[in-house]
């Protein structure tokens, strides 16, 4: 394990968690829930979770993201918060 | 002061996954919009799907999938700690799945409740509600 | 054959779910047959696993052949054999009395709504007999799954109240899951029994501790335990009459039965009651949901809404006597299940019964009832004499145990909760028959109205109603053998 | 809201640090979570099932009970977004106008009143927000969609040897699909795989993973234990096993793809299966 790409995915873990929350836009929001997962999935790979990691990406970065857009798409993009 | 370093950077995954999950629990308690809580909802989730791999790690091992599988050497020993637990793993995967039900439930429900009331913001459909 | 009554009761249900799937989409009434043929077969070999329990003690059933704890494993004892009967015999039973009133709802979509409906017994069975941590926390997700799905299938409000309800449940699972997550890291092992073997020594443990708080807190949000409750009321009262009946007795009661089993098989009573010392608070917790359910219940308007908070006033009796710490407590709440799971049944189903005639359940539309629909009614008067706990009924003994435990435990303010709350029922129920004894207004001098007439409900919802309410005297006299043989062995013989 | 949000969140947190205190120290070899179980799992799955994927292994084996409900967790996501969204074509009233597009000349008909075109390959019906499909990426994905398939049943049959087994294979077949309806529309995904077969392939994935199970009952056995199957199969009993795992396996990928599927077409039409996103 290589830390300073540990702690650089940690980070952007985080980051990407607190700005699919934050954006005010929910088209926004679901891709950026989309790059969450990703770096998660980074994450677990890191820590030599293959399956996991590979679940995740299949799940939680495609079809998951795919889900969230087309219902979106179904209702509104717009937020408040 | 350098116990509570030593300590910090010793479970620095653990403290992550917890941030992670308050994140997640706030967004699902005290946001407005029906999606955004979906969205805090999944962090909530794969922060404990996070905790789970954590507890799975250990050091100088490699994944689970055994060497020489088949052919020549197939019969030779094993040692577990050569290996990283495959336990949490499983579950995990299960969680995962779980997960993406759920999902797909929750945004199902969603539609529906954006069909009635012609909003997602929560605030919106109460005073909908409550004029009818 | 009777050897694999642990496997066939979880898995007749799921792979006749299946089958129903499929017949839905070729011919859709095959789906009601193969239902109720399904759920009879689960409840016969629920009872004869209880049968069994009763010959030979505890059944150990290993899926897959592994022995545990490396696979998983099912533990049949006293307390889930008591159970299983009730679950599947109330699913049974709901499923037989809606027919009608699902075909009338759900006219392209019964297919789809008996598949879900023995998806969620087929979740809740597999709970109550499962012996390892995590299996639950899947089985949970069934459970809640379907669960949502049916709910969201009623009035205009109905799918934001499940919405709400989702993300309460889906916090109450993960919450769960966490909580195994830290027993697994400080003990290595899923199994429920092996982990109470590993248990002992890390009692002083902040993980055990932490692990324990987050499970309780979990199976609480998903039995809706005051102050987490406030999802209930509005996903029960708008949802479609067959999900609410089954899911209303059902849901509750066997996350009571998880709460139970925590404490009993995984924590080990010494260090729920003797190591952590917080039962006095919980008590108390209890003896606030038993009043504010009683309060809110007298508030509504609205006989389904009003049954809804007698709900939540009915899971504080549970987690109260659960938590009172003694044998005569905990025996009150083991009752409670099965009494409480069959007398929201027979409350629910009245209520189903009205909404398919009169098309309504707020308190205006109930007059008259006793003249058009004796025989519901009748019910009614049953199930409501259980809540109150009148004695030839099964309401009255439960209540009894847990009124000695709250004495033995000299927890007063338990003891003044359950009268309280009786008091309330009386009031409660009496306003509702009141109202239902006279005519309504507009009749006497109206036009044509069929006054006089009985316009009863079908034979086919009216007979497992009146089953229903037959069983609760029955259980109620049959209460001293079902004590002395079942639960007395179901509680660790270290509680007093 | 926000500040009951922010007490509980800081409530809750606050426990989850204290306890995380007495964790063991993270990936340390001797934690009880890396001693008690694992190692028997990590020693013993070749010797017992046969299969160096010990996640595999254990996923579909040992624990293999908790994935088939898994299977019937996502099979009942596919049921509840049918059952909540559809809507069945009494309740759905078709529009009085309908266009049809000439498949050859790309001209659009406008038929009113109701009138319509027998279903044929010259004319393919359109909704009136049609957007013609980018011809690159139509192309790209037309040309990209067998790969990604190919790539599928390699991650289900090859889930013994390395990462990957019926889950991910499933998803990322049902993923191929749902970039067919994204790349052309929703119409001409559902005309490829009808609604009732996807319909029938979830309950069949689950079906497989679950009559599996209880052939083993028959055949005498635990649910589950296929070591029972040694005798259909006309192989050793640990060699059964493995094989009992890639049946399973497929079952799981059909049910996973089915219900990818399903759940998407439901949620990008809102249940009227007619334009997708």
């Amino acid at each position: 394990m290589i830390w300073p790409i540990d702690l650089a995915i940690l980070t952007l873990v985080v980051v990407a968690a607190i700005s699919a929350l934050m954006v005010k836009d929910l088209l926004g929001a679901s891709v950026l829930f989309g790059s969450y997962s990703f770096m998660m999935c980074l994450l677990w790979s890191i820590m030599g979770a293959v399956d996991v990691a590979f679940t995740e990406a299949s799940v939680g970065a495609g079809v998951s993201t795919v889900l969230f857009v087309a219902a979106v798409f179904r209702t509104t993009r717009r937020t408040r918060d | 002061m350098t116990d509570l370093i030593s300590m910090v950077v010793a479970k620095y995954n653990y403290w992550i996954y917890i941030t992670l999950m308050m994140i997640g629990l706030y967004a699902i308690i005290a946001k407005n919009n029906l999606v955004k809580k979906i969205v805090g909802m999944n962090i909530f989730q794969t922060a404990i799907i996070l905790f789970y791999v954590s507890i799975s790690v250990k050091k100088g091992a490699t994944i689970p999938i055994l060497e020489h599988g088949h052919g020549p050497d197939a019969h030779h020993v094993v040692h577990a700690v050569d290996y990283i637990n495959p336990l949490p793993h499983v579950l995990m995967l299960t969680a995962i799945v779980v997960g993406v039900a759920t999902l797909g439930v929750a945004l199902a429900l969603a539609i529906r409740v954006y069909n009635n009331y012609n909003t997602l913001e929560e605030d919106k459909i109460l005073a909908q509600i409550r004029e009818k | 054959m009777s050897e694999q009554y642990p496997a066939l009761l979880v898995v007749v249900p799921l792979l006749s779910a299946l089958v129903v799937s499929v017949a839905g989409w070729v011919n859709k009434r095959l789906c009601f047959p193969i239902a109720v043929a399904a759920l009879g077969v689960t409840a016969w070999s629920c009872v004869g696993l209880l049968l069994r329990v009763l010959d030979e003690g505890v059944i150990v059933y290993k899926l897959g052949g592994w022995t545990p704890p490396m696979g998983i494993a099912y533990y049949i004892d006293y307390l889930n054999s008591l159970v299983l009967p009730v679950v599947s015999i109330v699913a049974l039973l709901n499923l037989i009395a809606n027919k009608k009133g699902i075909e009338q709802q759900f006219p392209d979509k019964t297919g789809p709504f008996y598949t879900l409906y023995l998806l969620m017994v087929t979740g809740l069975l597999g709970i109550v007999v499962t012996g390892d941590a995590f299996n639950l926390y899947v089985l949970l997700e069934i459970a809640a799954l379907t669960g949502y799905g049916l709910l969201a299938m009623g009035e205009e409000r109905a799918p934001l109240a499940t919405l709400n309800y989702l993300y309460m449940g889906t916090i109450g699972a993960c919450f769960y899951l966490l909580g195994v997550g830290y027993l697994y890291i400080v003990t290595g092992s899923l199994n429920m029994v092996d982990i109470a073997g590993l248990l002992p020594p890390l009692y002083q443990s902040k993980a055990v501790l932490a692990a324990f708080i987050i499970c309780m807190v979990g199976v609480w949000l998903k039995m809706a335990f005051f102050p987490l409750h406030a999802w209930l009321p509005n996903a029960y009262t708008y949802a479609n009459s067959a999900a609410s009946s089954l899911i209303a007795p059902l849901v509750t009661k066997v996350m009571v039965y998880v709460m139970i089993r925590l404490i009993l098989t995984v924590f080990t009573p010494e260090f729920v009651f003797t190591t952590l010392a917080v039962s006095d608070a919980v008590v108390w917790l209890a003896v606030i949901a038993i009043v504010m359910g009683a309060v809110l219940a007298l508030a509504e308007r609205n006989l389904k809404k009003m049954l809804t908070y007698i709900v939540v006033a009915e899971v504080g009796y549970m987690v109260g006597g659960a938590w009172l710490g003694n044998r005569d407590g905990m025996t009150g709440a083991i009752l409670h299940i099965v009494n409480d799971a069959l007398m929201t049944l027979c409350v629910f189903m009245v209520v189903g019964n009205i909404v398919y005639k009169v098309k309504g359940y707020a308190f205006e539309d109930l007059q008259g009832l006793f003249r058009k629909m004796p025989f519901t009614m009748a019910a009614l008067v049953i199930g409501a004499m259980s809540i109150i706990g009148v004695p030839p009924t099964c309401g009255f003994f439960s209540k009894w145990y847990l009124i000695v435990g709250a004495i033995s435990a000299g927890h007063y303010g338990f003891m003044a909760a359950l009268i309280f709350s009786s008091i309330v029922s009386v009031v409660l129920f009496f306003r509702v028959f009141e109202i239902c004894y006279y005519e309504p207004f507009a009749d006497h001098h109206g036009h044509d109205n069929h006054s006089g007439g009985m316009d009863e409900a079908p034979v086919s919802m009216v007979v497992p109603l009146l089953i229903v309410a037959v069983i609760l005297i029955v259980v109620g006299l049959y209460t001293g053998d079902i004590v002395n043989h079942v639960i007395q062995f179901a509680i660790p013989e270290a509680m007093v | 809201m926000k500040i009951i949000g922010l007490i509980i969140t800081v409530t809750t947190g606050a426990l989850l640090f204290y306890a995380a205190g007495d964790f063991p120290a993270w990936s340390d070899p001797a934690s009880p979570a890396s001693t008690y179980l694992s190692p028997h799992f990590i020693e013993k799955t070749m010797e017992e099932t046969s299969v160096p994927n010990i996640v595999t292994a254990v996923l579909a084996d040992y624990r293999g009970f908790d994935t088939m409900f898994e299977t019937a967790v996502i099979f009942s996501a596919g049921v509840v977004c049918f059952f909540l969204l559809r809507i069945s074509r009494r309740e759905d009233e078709e529009p009085e106008t309908r266009y049809y597009r000439h498949v050859l000349t790309g001209v659009t008909i406008q038929l009113k009143e109701g009138h319509e075109i027998p279903p044929s390959a010259d004319f393919e019906r359109i909704d009136s927000m049609w957007t013609p499909p980018d011809l690159i990426i139509k192309t790209g994905c037309r040309l990209l969609i067998p790969f990604v398939q190919l790539f599928a049943l390699y991650v289900i049959a090859h889930g013994h040897h390395s990462p990957g087994g019926g889950f991910q294979g499933g998803v990322i077949l049902g993923a191929s699909v749902i970039l067919f309806a994204i790349s052309h529309d929703l119409r001409t995904a559902v005309r490829r795989m009808s609604e009732k077969l996807i319909g029938i392939l979830c309950a069949a994935g689950v079906l497989i993973y679950a009559g599996t199970g209880a052939l083993c009952l028959l055949l005498k056995l635990n649910f589950l234990d296929y070591s029972a199957l040694a005798g259909v199969l006309h192989v050793d009993p640990i060699t059964a096993r493995s094989h009992g795992i890639l049946i399973v396996e497929i079952g799981v990928g059909i049910a996973v793809l089915a219900t990818m599927i399903w759940i998407y077409n439901n949620i990008s039409s809102a249940g009227r299966y007619r334009q997708g996103l």
